[in-house]
């Protein structure tokens, strides 16, 4: 600490192990953001098959709320689906040759951007049908329930995904059966042109909570200390038999619904929608306040992009040099087969 | 919807359907401790399928549902993606449109999707509870949209047997079965071939059986539907009609060697289909059969269906809606003439 | 008034408008009770084609909650069917005939016991789904709403329907669009043999009512003047363009789930719920209410339980002796004419 | 998903697919003050066919929902009851299923359930979204799974003319009718005979067209799938093949008189049919065809459909599993043979 202005480091980010967290939560931070960022030069470059969904912005959301969690515990999520499984700890390559269709994909090429899974990690998959995807994870906390696993599911959502029906019915069940679930909502303020206000009858998703007779908060978003700890506890209360948690993490999509996107007629103010990367960027959030704190130097964190940025380019090149799949797979993976055979 | 007696062994060469359903259950629970079975009103028994398996299997395998069919469903699915195999009762087969989403976005094509990562051993249970009264809201026999949905299996058993057998084999299936039961056969006791004592009475999902051999007609019948065609191939044998009457038993996948096979020998079919008849079941089975055996058809293949109309609530008019021994016979003279 | 321990009458009562408010009050009760009494009869008679849900017990919910609508206004409701129509004005005769399942049936003998509907009475169908026509009053809302008709829509559903996800997405939709609905729940603590603790995640169901921005009351559903309130100011609430409401009256089922179904596990203690009729009868405390406030005597009160056995007992004959519906009738009403023909 | 040009009366004749809802929307919203639209996104244009919708008739008229597909049905049934005609546009067709009971137990059973008192004039939209990397949550063509349920009508328009005058049909009608609408065909400008530029250019329900003429076989192509027909039929008649080519248009109720009149002409059939193949429009059509036709037919009953398999994303795949021209002439060789 050389000045009056530098903080102590907040307690999760003391000594050894704080600094290992600390390291960690920059590094799936910046995983995200290279990832999409070269995503968006591969969709530039006309080499992506489909639109994408990017999660720019919402690092600090996804990565606190992952890092929560154990690589054990289970997790599903949504169209924006490349943060979910990268700040799970999946490995960037696979998920690249799976965004350029390719045979060496996580999911062999035939899920695609909307629908990486990786289950290595205990992505269970992301849902393109917006919502489709709580039950899958709320039945995932029934398995760990049944089985004794002490396992944790982690579900994903957004704003939009909040007016469907089987958030409730979720919600509902696993607040009857005490189920290890944390319903984590990524509130970025739209579901594509439709604000939050506009879809939700109430300010917070979190307010819901209490309806389900469970615990809900609502958290900055762009902090990912502050989404950390909420998730922590939600996800301690879980492992406990507590039951479920919602936290509600507002925050900020930075680009276009979708690249590949053209909305017609604009729906916000893009100068401020520009601000946002001078104001709210979680990752130079995060990087000014370890600097201040002293728990890592810019040098280190520096290192440390340079590092992801490697690793980001590796998994292109892996993309691009991977084939495509045979085209027998088309009709393969459509069932699995039967144990009892005639 | 009245209880069945208690599961009794010594009655099992007899087994009723809902005993059939109550013992596949049981063994397959006892068999394996990932199965879990949730549903509506089971602790109660109201269906009458799940006499005993809360005492047997204790509350975390046994689960009474909140009504939430797509939540049920889709718990389900992500129960199986995550290690167990859940069987869910929906009783009755007109509840199964809340949970249309997660029937063919997860559990249908998460396999698919994810590349083979996810495994879904999912069952679910729904009652044909039609020609009972109980009017449209009640009474849909919905198969044919499910046929529709690759990536799902589809059972009709028809006997008691069938329905021990084609359940524990869909239990055991690492993929989602829907099995349908027509709810006009539960006070039918079992038939067929008499049921080993053992717990390994399966039968294959995918395989049809040929109810009645014969040699001038193939009368193809769905549920209810198959004893019908027995009805009426009796009828017409007292003409000097012979008439083969398969049971398909499951729809998805269908057994189209036995169907086409028997349509190649007797050049002429008819189907006999509890569902709507546009796009139904026999539908597909009809096309299939032009399509592949036009050189051996004879004649027309007829369809007896229920006709596209809902389901009155008035006895005077239900029963006029669904397929007959006397349409089926129609039908074959149809196919004949 | 001749002794002390008789009450004022309750301003609502009072006068002679009060005088013919609790008189409806009472006769609608009335209707409900006997002519689903007169069910059983017909059912234990083996006259009914198909099992029925009765409402007994329930009086005081629904006719408090439809006292406080207009014909004019809108309605839905479910399986339990008898007692809505019942309440909002509709015919006996037409009611009974339809559960007998014959051409003069309100719905031509096609519905049946659980899906009844009159139009004439704002009665817009009853769903055999549980929870399944939670949207259709929402949309009936909408439509008085766009069209400015001062109408208002009442919404029934059991504790069991509000585990359904079409509550969540209905409810949502009326709170962000301020629509004038009602959302009745009638909580009897049963769905089938399901307690409504294991059900629902909260105690109450009205604590749901904050999620969605809209106020939410719990009132006792044996006292047809405290839910008559309650409603009251929820319709007028949705009248004067404020928005929707949840109200939720606790009440008790009288009877088995549905006559003809038989429940092979007790679930609840049969000496208890015997002991609902002494305890707890809606109609028994309001007629005790009223005599002891003055506002109508016990003679009054018997003559106008026999005016309504009556109008039973001709209803009941009306449905018998009418014809069955015509063959033909099974595939009519699947379309409407088309307004383009080739 | 880009926005298309406003709405320009001039090029009336060279209609958009998009434009064309755009102009039957507000036209129908402009005759009828009942008529209202809601739907994701509208407000923005995402889709591209409500340019300038909330500008003319206002936010009371014109409703951006929530995410909530059952909800949104249901409310359009509910507010059809209570006097309204509104328009549901759901997007995408792969966001119906959602929404399913709503389509069966509500909008499609409501009017007969209760003897005709309730009319239901709803119209819902959603894009069939296949062939464009989209994968197997927006890629659905489930229109076969509603031809199951009575009370529904069902369009699939193929050019801009009969998208324009079918949808303003369905705006009129007093029925459920669900609009599937190609997205193959958003690029095509329209085709067809001239569209008149009054405001009452009406295609009814369940009238099919011919689009081109023949006597050696009949192809029905739903969809893209009467373009791929047309061409295979081009193809064919090079090598002396007389194909007439025949676009249902309407599903339900489908123009049994002209193709079955087709098919006794020309002893032959072939069903394009961009859905999966089991339980699919073409296995009705193909049933249909040899119960009705059966004395005419003179080779088998051929179909081209979307394989029963999902829909991979990685393109190398996803070509391979819908109906082609190639697809189509083969399977006229094989019913010709
Ligand atoms: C069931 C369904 N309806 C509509 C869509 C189209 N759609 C894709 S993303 C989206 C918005 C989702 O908003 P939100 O849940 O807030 O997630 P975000 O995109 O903001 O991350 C919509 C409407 C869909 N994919 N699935
Ligand atoms: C979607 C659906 N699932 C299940 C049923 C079977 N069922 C009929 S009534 C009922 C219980 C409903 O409980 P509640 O909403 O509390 O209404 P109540 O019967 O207590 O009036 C059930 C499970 C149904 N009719 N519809
Ligand atoms: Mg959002
Ligand atoms: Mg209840």
């Amino acid at each position: 600490m050389t000045d009056g202005t530098a903080a102590d480091p907040p307690p999760e980010l003391a000594g050894a192990e704080g600094t290992a967290l600390a390291r960690e939560m920059m590094r799936r931070m910046q995983r995200v953001r290279l990832f999409e960022e070269a995503t968006i030069a591969l969709f530039g470059a006309g080499e992506l098959p489909a639109m994408v969904h990017l999660s720019i912005g919402q690092e600090a959301a996804v990565v606190g709320a992952c890092l929560a969690t154990r690589t054990s515990d289970f997790m599903t999520g949504n169209h924006r689906s490349h943060g979910h499984p990268i700040a799970k700890g999946a490995r960037l390559d696979a998920l690249m040759a799976e965004l350029l269709g390719k045979a060496t994909g996580v999911c062999g090429g035939k899920g695609g951007s909307m629908h990486l899974a990786d289950f290595s990690v205990g992505s269970l998959g992301e849902s393109g049908i917006v919502g489709s995807a709580i039950p899958v994870a709320t039945g995932a906390g029934l398995a760990a329930q049944v089985r004794g696993s002490g396992q944790v599911a982690l579900c994903f959502f957004g704003d939009g995904a909040a007016s469907e029906g089987v958030l409730h019915e979720s919600m509902n069940i696993a607040g009857v059966w005490d189920l290890p679930v944390v319903y984590f909502c990524e509130n970025n303020g739209y579901a594509v042109s439709l604000t939050a206000q506009e879809s939700l009858s109430v300010p917070d998703v979190a307010m819901r909570a209490a309806g389900y007779g469970m615990p809900g908060v609502t958290v900055d978003g762009q902090d990912v200390l502050a989404v950390f700890r909420a998730s922590r506890d939600a996800v301690e209360r879980a492992r406990s038999g507590a039951g479920p948690s919602l936290v509600e993490a507002k925050t900020y999509r930075f680009h276009e619904h979708a690249y590949g996107l053209v909305v017609p007629q604009p729906y916000r103010d893009q100068a401020v929608v520009d601000s946002w990367f001078d104001t709210v960027d979680p990752i130079t959030l995060f990087h000014d306040r370890l600097v201040a704190s002293g728990v890592l130097t810019a040098d280190e964190l520096g290192a440390l992009r340079d590092e992801v940025a490697a690793e980001v380019e590796d998994a292109v090149a892996f993309a691009r040099r991977s084939p495509y799949p045979p085209p027998e797979a088309a009709w393969t993976d459509v069932y699995a087969p039967s144990a009892v055979t005639a | 919807m009245s209880a069945p007696p208690a599961r009794n062994p010594t009655r099992a060469r007899q087994l009723g359907f809902l005993q059939a359903i109550n013992r596949a259950q049981h063994e397959e629970m006892t068999r394996d401790g990932s199965v879990v079975l949730m549903g509506q009103d089971l602790r109660a028994n109201v269906f009458g399928a799940a006499a005993g398996a809360l005492d047997a299997f204790g509350p975390a395998r046994v689960r009474d549902l909140p009504l939430a069919e797509a939540g049920s469903v889709g718990v389900a699915a992500g129960a199986a993606m995550a290690g167990l195999r859940p069987i869910v009762d929906l009783t009755v087969a007109s509840f199964v449109f809340g949970a249309m989403d997660q029937f063919v976005s997860q559990l249908a094509k998460a396999r698919y999707m994810f590349g083979g990562q996810a495994t879904l051993p999912v069952v679910v249970r729904a009652a044909l509870y039609y020609q009972g009264g109980t009017a449209g809201h009640h009474a849909d026999r919905p198969y044919p949209m499910f046929m529709n949905v690759p990536g799902l299996k589809i059972i009709v058993p028809s006997t008691a047997p069938d329905l021990l057998g084609l359940l524990k084999s869909a239990i055991r299936d690492d993929n989602p079965v829907l099995c349908f039961e027509d709810a006009n056969l539960w006070g039918r006791k079992g038939r067929g071939p008499a049921i080993p004592d053992d717990v390994e009475h399966l039968v294959p999902l995918g395989s049809a059986a040929i109810r009645r051999p014969g040699t001038d007609v193939t009368i193809v019948g769905i549920g209810l539907g198959s004893y019908l065609a027995l009805e009426a191939a009796e009828e017409l044998a007292a003409e000097g009609v012979s008439a083969e009457v398969i049971d398909p038993r499951t729809l998805v996948p269908m057994d189209w060697p036995t169907i086409l096979g028997s349509v190649g020998r007797t050049g002429r079919c008819v189907v006999v289909d509890p569902a709507n008849r546009t796009c139904s079941a026999a539908s597909e089975i009809a096309a299939r059969v032009v399509e592949d055996c036009f050189g051996a058809l004879r004649g027309p293949v007829a369809r007896v269906t229920t006709d596209d109309t809902h389901v009155p609530f008035s006895p005077a008019l239900e029963k006029q809606i669904y397929p007959t021994q006397a349409k089926v016979v129609a039908a074959v003279r149809r196919a004949l003439a």
